[in-house]
């Protein structure tokens, strides 16, 4: 039998003030086994803690249930505090009486019995615990880092700087994301390209950085600590240690009509191609879905006029398999499709534009060369409208519910450069509500409107009619006033929403990390652990977790590289020790829990059995522990129930019900 | 919540609380600059438990339900059936009509299509 | 192709040649349309209260009526088009328009919102078939710049509709384009034409239709086409821009206006 | 509707997994959203550790009503588990329906860690769905009584 202490968290209020919790220690201290039983205003304190340490040393404690917050926040904590008192660590259940019970009633009596159930069976399952020992595992010192934007840049260069290799792989040709898109940014108004160009030749130069660019993830296995991934290298057509960058490919070649993803396909480029002047690495990569060369066989100009010999048309996609300790998702955004906005005329006009096409038209190595000017004309604007939120915070199924975040900041930039540059251009603003919480970002929108004079009126935009003169006509309506109103404009803006890049959707099933409603990466804990996956040795870097700005980002990125080196710095993981095992009495080796095991963690062995004075020689499923992680297929489909998971045995999982149902 | 809220919320179907007061409906009316009352007010006071105000506004007949509103609302508010609600509990508790049959001989001419007349005796009248 | 056909009280009076011209059409392209014995007016205009079953009924008759034909339900009226489509999405998904129309109505099985109701346009752009139709076209509208004026009641609202992007719709367009003639695209063709606010305001739609005929005109539109009467009333009132309905336009290029006349 | 009807407080088992459908249920908890306590929460770590044996127990115990709740389709911390669990429990659910079982007793909906509202709105909805139904004679074993 077994002696088992119930200790009750009053959680300051958070408990105690929905559950009455001398009545859970009451009704604890009456079930078998249960020899002690007590509350304490906050449990998970090193008074709480040292509470129960020191009943598990005077009573000989052999099982504690703690009725407090959810596992996922505590369990880890009072687990190492029994080991500290002596007590295997596995002999410890939890009953979630805060998330699962006092949070979510009002009652104080519904809650108060919820709570005595859920002590009851935490209690039933303790029973039928067994000390567990964790096994250990290899760390693989070094990281895969997906995506070369800003975040996957930052991540990389901090985790290098460690000291251990790191791995980034780009699909596109080149590393710098949508920051290299990017004019100016806010709220300094520096131009991006000149601080991030240091950090890609930083990163391309660093000894412990390599970079698959035109490369994308295709297969991952193993976990945490061992991952093993295979990168398909897409042909580049172009021999990377051959190439020397000089462009002449690029300016000869007669296919030129591909529109440019940089430049949002505002502009055309040639079918071998480098994204832009800065690229890293400065070679080009042949279109071969527009190479003349590779549609007709005809033309091979740019292998003619290339003096380094470095164009191979017969290149071939590669796959490079590596084995990673840490994997760093930063696949970050791209902004949404219209096509459910028709009443913004986004395709019915070339001259209402989306904001990162402002941004390539503002950049001198934009399509227009840095001067704003309308896409169907190339006269100046005169007059020109902002529209806030388009996309984001839709509830109606068109768009985002969630707030994009760098809108109203951009949007601000946007409107004060073209009063700057061009004071003659007048623009307006329209908004719902502006959002500048960040250091100096307020500052930053009021120097729009006070010094700038950017006309921003609070109210949204119901329609964008072009109009036969070529202009549009806007309107909008202006809440302050109470009234509609219109605009006439030269050309109008949509700040519209982001969304996680599409690549994120496969890449989470490929990881198994856990993503929410909107593609975005889900964190471990949405406050306590914003850098991690709730999948071990999965990291968020970016937006792919969620709308960021630069700082923000490169923040996260820093943040996300320690916990990185932290994983890394280990020379061995413990594991989970909940693993199945096979009863080999029971097991008539018919192979089907190999067949369900994701992990292949299940091989076969001849064994010589004693069964009940009969011995045989029998095939037995046998589980590599250091393989198995633990989730259950394979002991709900053994016909003959020789297969059970430690931790939640079948017996134990039985006593849970039994208990809920008592 | 007033009964007369609780009225309109249950007639019109539509959740005023769910504004997040973008006035994106007014923007979208083609008829926002005729009322008294515009679309984004009339789910503001259903939202505040003002609905006593909407009841004889003159939006209630200006309104087309032409869906515009509808179409474009980012929340999901319908505007449009706020309103046709409001208009509902004034013509069915009032009992009498913006619009009387005697009225409509010397409003008609030789074009109006059938179409015309049954819509509008339908939202003018009960 | 066998379908029911709901012509609406405003095609047996003042709308003549927008029904005359759509049987015309339907012969020509194969297709039968079957006229229930005996049908009431819609209503013209979607209850939209959701405690109003009444004036939903005469929808609920017209919709059992095809579904104990085992025919899909076609219109060519905007406003028909418009209340049966809504009344039939509320039989099909809200539970207590449902139960409750049923118990008035009595029918001997009960209606579900089993039947498709199509605009005449949807049968001729995924039934017919553009190609198809270009194919059948003996008088092509060659040199005619036309725009298309789909108004309020058409598309909006566009999920219940589900007969184009009610933003920036073109079916319209790909049938002009079919019939030969040049399909004008100007951004007010989805806007309302004042509807029934003409009868006591004629101003007011004077005003509205004034900016759809600017945007049309101003766009190099040389005549309008529309689905709804209402829509023509108003616009003809405002506009010395013919205005056709698209029966008429299809009619003539398919080469059957002068028999139906 | 008698008294007894009204005072119904039904017995409702649900398995969720750690990563995603648990994790869900913390979050509702953490946004203060409401749902019925008659809904008691057994952790396991993916859906597809829940044996069907485990459910006609929890109902042979006397349980209302359980719901099975693990990652969505494609989302599985574990990759494949989900699909197990959607097979094995459509058998179930068809093979509960055959013996006499009332439709609805068992469910198994996806619920990601994300979705603190959708685990609530989903509780509030069974209880009531299992309330209408009232309570379940037909598969109680008197004898399993404590």
């Amino acid at each position: 039998m077994q002696k088992i202490g119930v200790f009750v968290c009053h959680c300051g209020t958070n408990i105690a003030a929905t559950v009455d919790v001398l009545r859970v220690v009451e009704a604890a201290a009456k079930e078998p086994g249960v020899v002690h039983a007590q509350d304490y205003p906050y449990m998970c304190s090193e008074a709480g803690q040292a509470l129960i340490a020191s009943a598990i040393r005077d009573k000989g404690l052999t099982g504690i249930v703690v009725c407090s917050c959810s596992p996922r926040m505590h369990e880890a904590t009072f687990r190492k505090c029994a080991e500290r008192a002596g007590l295997n660590p596995y002999m410890v259940e939890i009953a979630n009486i805060r998330e699962h019970c006092s949070w979510i009633h009002k009652d104080m009596e519904e809650a108060t019995q919820k709570a005595i159930i859920l002590a009851r069976a935490a209690i039933a399952k303790v029973h039928l615990n067994t000390p567990l020992a964790a096994g250990h595992s290899q760390v693989t010192k070094r990281a895969l880092v997906i995506g070369g934007g800003i975040a996957g840049i930052q991540t990389a260069l901090d985790i290098a700087e460690a000291g251990y290799p790191v791995d980034i792989v780009e699909k596109n040709p080149s590393i710098g994301g949508r920051m290299a898109q990017l004019d100016k940014t806010f709220p300094t108004l520096d131009c991006s390209a000149c601080i991030l160009t240091p950090k890609m030749v930083e990163a391309a130069a660093h000894p412990n950085i390599r970079i698959f660019t035109y490369s994308e993830v295709e297969r991952v296995t193993g976990f945490v600590g061992d991952f093993t991934v295979d990168i398909r290298k897409h042909a580049r057509s172009v021999d990377m240690d051959k190439c020397t960058g000089c462009g002449l490919c690029q300016e000869k070649c007669p296919s030129r009509k591909t529109p440019d993803e940089f430049n949002r396909a505002l502009g055309t480029r040639s079918a071998i191609y480098t994204p832009f002047a800065q690229a890293i690495p400065n070679v080009p990569v042949i279109d071969r879905e527009h190479c003349i060369k590779f549609k007709t066989g005809k033309c091979g100009l740019c292998q003619t006029v290339c003096a380094a010999g470095a164009i191979d048309y017969t290149q071939s996609d590669e796959i490079v398999s590596e084995k990673y300790g840490a994997i760093v998702v930063a696949t970050g955004f791209d902004t949404i499709k219209l096509d459910r906005f028709g009443e913004y005329a986004y395709d019915q006009s070339k001259d209402v534009i989306t904001s990162l096409e402002l941004e390539r038209i503002m950049n001198a190595a934009g399509p227009t060369g840095g001067h704003l000017e309308r896409l169907s004309d190339g006269r100046m604007p005169r007059e020109m409208v902002f529209i806030q939120c388009v996309g984001s915070r839709c509830s109606d199924g068109r768009g985002k519910s969630y707030c994009s975040k760098i809108c109203c900041m951009y949007t601000a930039k946007h409107a004060m450069l073209i009063r700057d540059k061009y004071p003659d251009v007048n623009v307006t603003v329209f908004y719902i509500d502006v959002r500048t919480p960040g250091k100096n970002f307020d500052e930053f929108y009021r120097r729009a409107v006070e010094q700038y004079g950017v006309n921003y009126i609070k109210g949204q935009v119901g329609k964008v009619a072009p109009l036969p003169d070529g202009r549009l006509r806007v309107s909008g309506s202006d809440l302050i006033d109470g009234k509609a109103v219109e605009i006439t404009a030269d050309m109008v803006v949509l700040a519209t929403a982001i969304e996680p890049d599409p690549s994120a959707r496969r890449l989470a099933s490929m990881l198994t990390a856990s993503i929410d409603t909107n593609d975005f990466l889900t964190e471990a804990h949405p406050k306590l652990r914003p850098v991690e996956s709730p999948t071990a040795g999965v990291y968020l870097s970016g937006v792919s977790q969620g709308p960021k700005d630069i700082p923000e980002t490169v923040s996260q990125a820093g943040a996300c590289a320690a916990k990185v080196i932290g994983l890394l710095a280990k020379d061995r993981l413990t594991t989970n020790p909940c693993t199945a095992h096979s009863d080999q009495l029971l097991c008539n080796g018919c192979s089907a829990c190999a067949n369900v095991c994701p992990y292949g963690a299940i091989s076969y062995e001849q064994r010589e059995v004693n069964d009940h004075g009969v011995r045989g020689e029998r095939r037995i499923a046998v589980v590599n522990n250091a393989l198995c992680q633990g989730c259950g297929a394979c002991t709900v489909t053994c016909p003959s129930g020789a297969m059970d998971l430690q931790g939640f045995s079948n017996r134990q999982l039985i006593a849970e019900v039994d208990a809920i149902c008592r | 919540m007033s009964e007369l809220t609780e009225r309109i919320m249950e007639i019109s179907g539509a959740d005023p609380r769910k504004c997040m007061k973008c006035g994106k409906c007014t923007a979208a009316c083609p008829v926002a600059g005729e009322m008294d009352i515009k679309p984004h007010q009339f789910a503001s006071c259903l939202a505040k438990g003002q609905s006593d105000l909407l009841l004889s506004s003159n939006t209630l007949h200006k309104c087309l339900s032409c869906f515009a509103c509808v179409e474009r609302c980012p929340r999901d508010v319908r505007p449009g059936r706020l309103i046709d609600a409001v208009r509902q509990c004034v013509v069915r508790a009032r009992g009498q009509a913006f619009l009387t049959p005697e009225e409509i001989p010397e409003l008609l001419d030789d074009e109006l299509p059938q179409q015309l007349l049954v819509s509008a005796f339908r939202r003018y009248r009960r | 192709m066998k379908f029911s056909y709901y012509p609406g009280c405003t095609l047996k009076n003042k709308a003549k040649d927008l029904d005359r011209y759509a049987r015309a059409c339907a012969a020509a392209l194969g297709i039968e349309l079957i006229e229930p014995d005996d049908w009431q007016c819609c209503g013209g205009v979607y209850p939209l209260g959701k405690d109003e079953i009444a004036p939903k009924l005469a929808a609920v008759r017209v919709l059992a009526d095809a579904a104990e034909q085992g025919n899909q339900l076609v219109t060519v009226c905007s406003a028909c088009h418009h209340v049966l489509k809504r009344v039939n999405d509320d039989m099909k998904n809200d539970a207590d328009t449902r139960e409750r129309a049923n118990r008035y109505m009595d029918l001997q099985r009960p209606y579900t919102g089993q039947t498709g109701v199509l605009h005449l346009l949807e049968v001729l752009r995924d039934r017919v078939g553009f190609d198809t139709l270009k194919e059948k076209v003996v008088n092509p509208l060659t040199g005619k710049k036309i725009g298309a004026y789909y108004g309020c009641l058409l598309l909006r609202p566009g999920d219940v509709m589900t007969l184009d992007d009610p933003e920036n719709p073109r079916v319209m367009e790909d049938l002009i384009r079919a019939l030969g003639a040049e399909p004008v695209v100007y951004p007010y063709r989805n806007e309302c034409c004042g509807g029934y606010v003409s009868l006591g305001d004629k101003e007011l739609t004077g005003r509205m239709c004034d900016r759809i005929l600017e945007s049309a005109v101003g766009f190099g539109a040389q005549m309008l086409l529309t689905a709804c009467p209402l829509c023509m009333y108003n616009l003809r009132a405002h506009s010395d821009l013919p205005v056709y309905y698209f029966t008429e336009l299809l009619a003539e290029a398919l080469g059957v206006k002068e028999a139906a006349q | 509707m008698s008294i007894d009807d009204r005072d119904f407080r039904p017995v409702i088992a649900a398995f969720c997994c750690n990563w995603c459908s648990y994790a869900g249920a913390d979050l509702a908890g953490s946004s203060r959203m409401k749902y019925p306590a008659e809904v008691k929460i057994i952790r396991v770590p993916c859906s597809c550790r829940v044996n069907p044996m485990f459910i006609l127990r929890t109902f042979e115990k006397g349980a209302d009503g359980v719901i099975l709740c693990g990652c969505h389709p494609g989302d599985c911390h574990y990759s494949t588990g989900n699909y197990y669990t959607r097979r094995r429990m459509a058998s179930l659910i068809s093979l509960m329906e055959f013996v006499g079982l009332e439709r609805g007793r068992v469910r198994v909906e996806w619920v990601s860690a994300a979705e603190g509202a959708k685990f609530a709105e989903t509780m509030n909805e069974f209880v009531e769905h299992i309330r209408a139904l009232g309570k379940n004679t037909r598969l109680e074993d008197l004898r399993c009584k404590n």
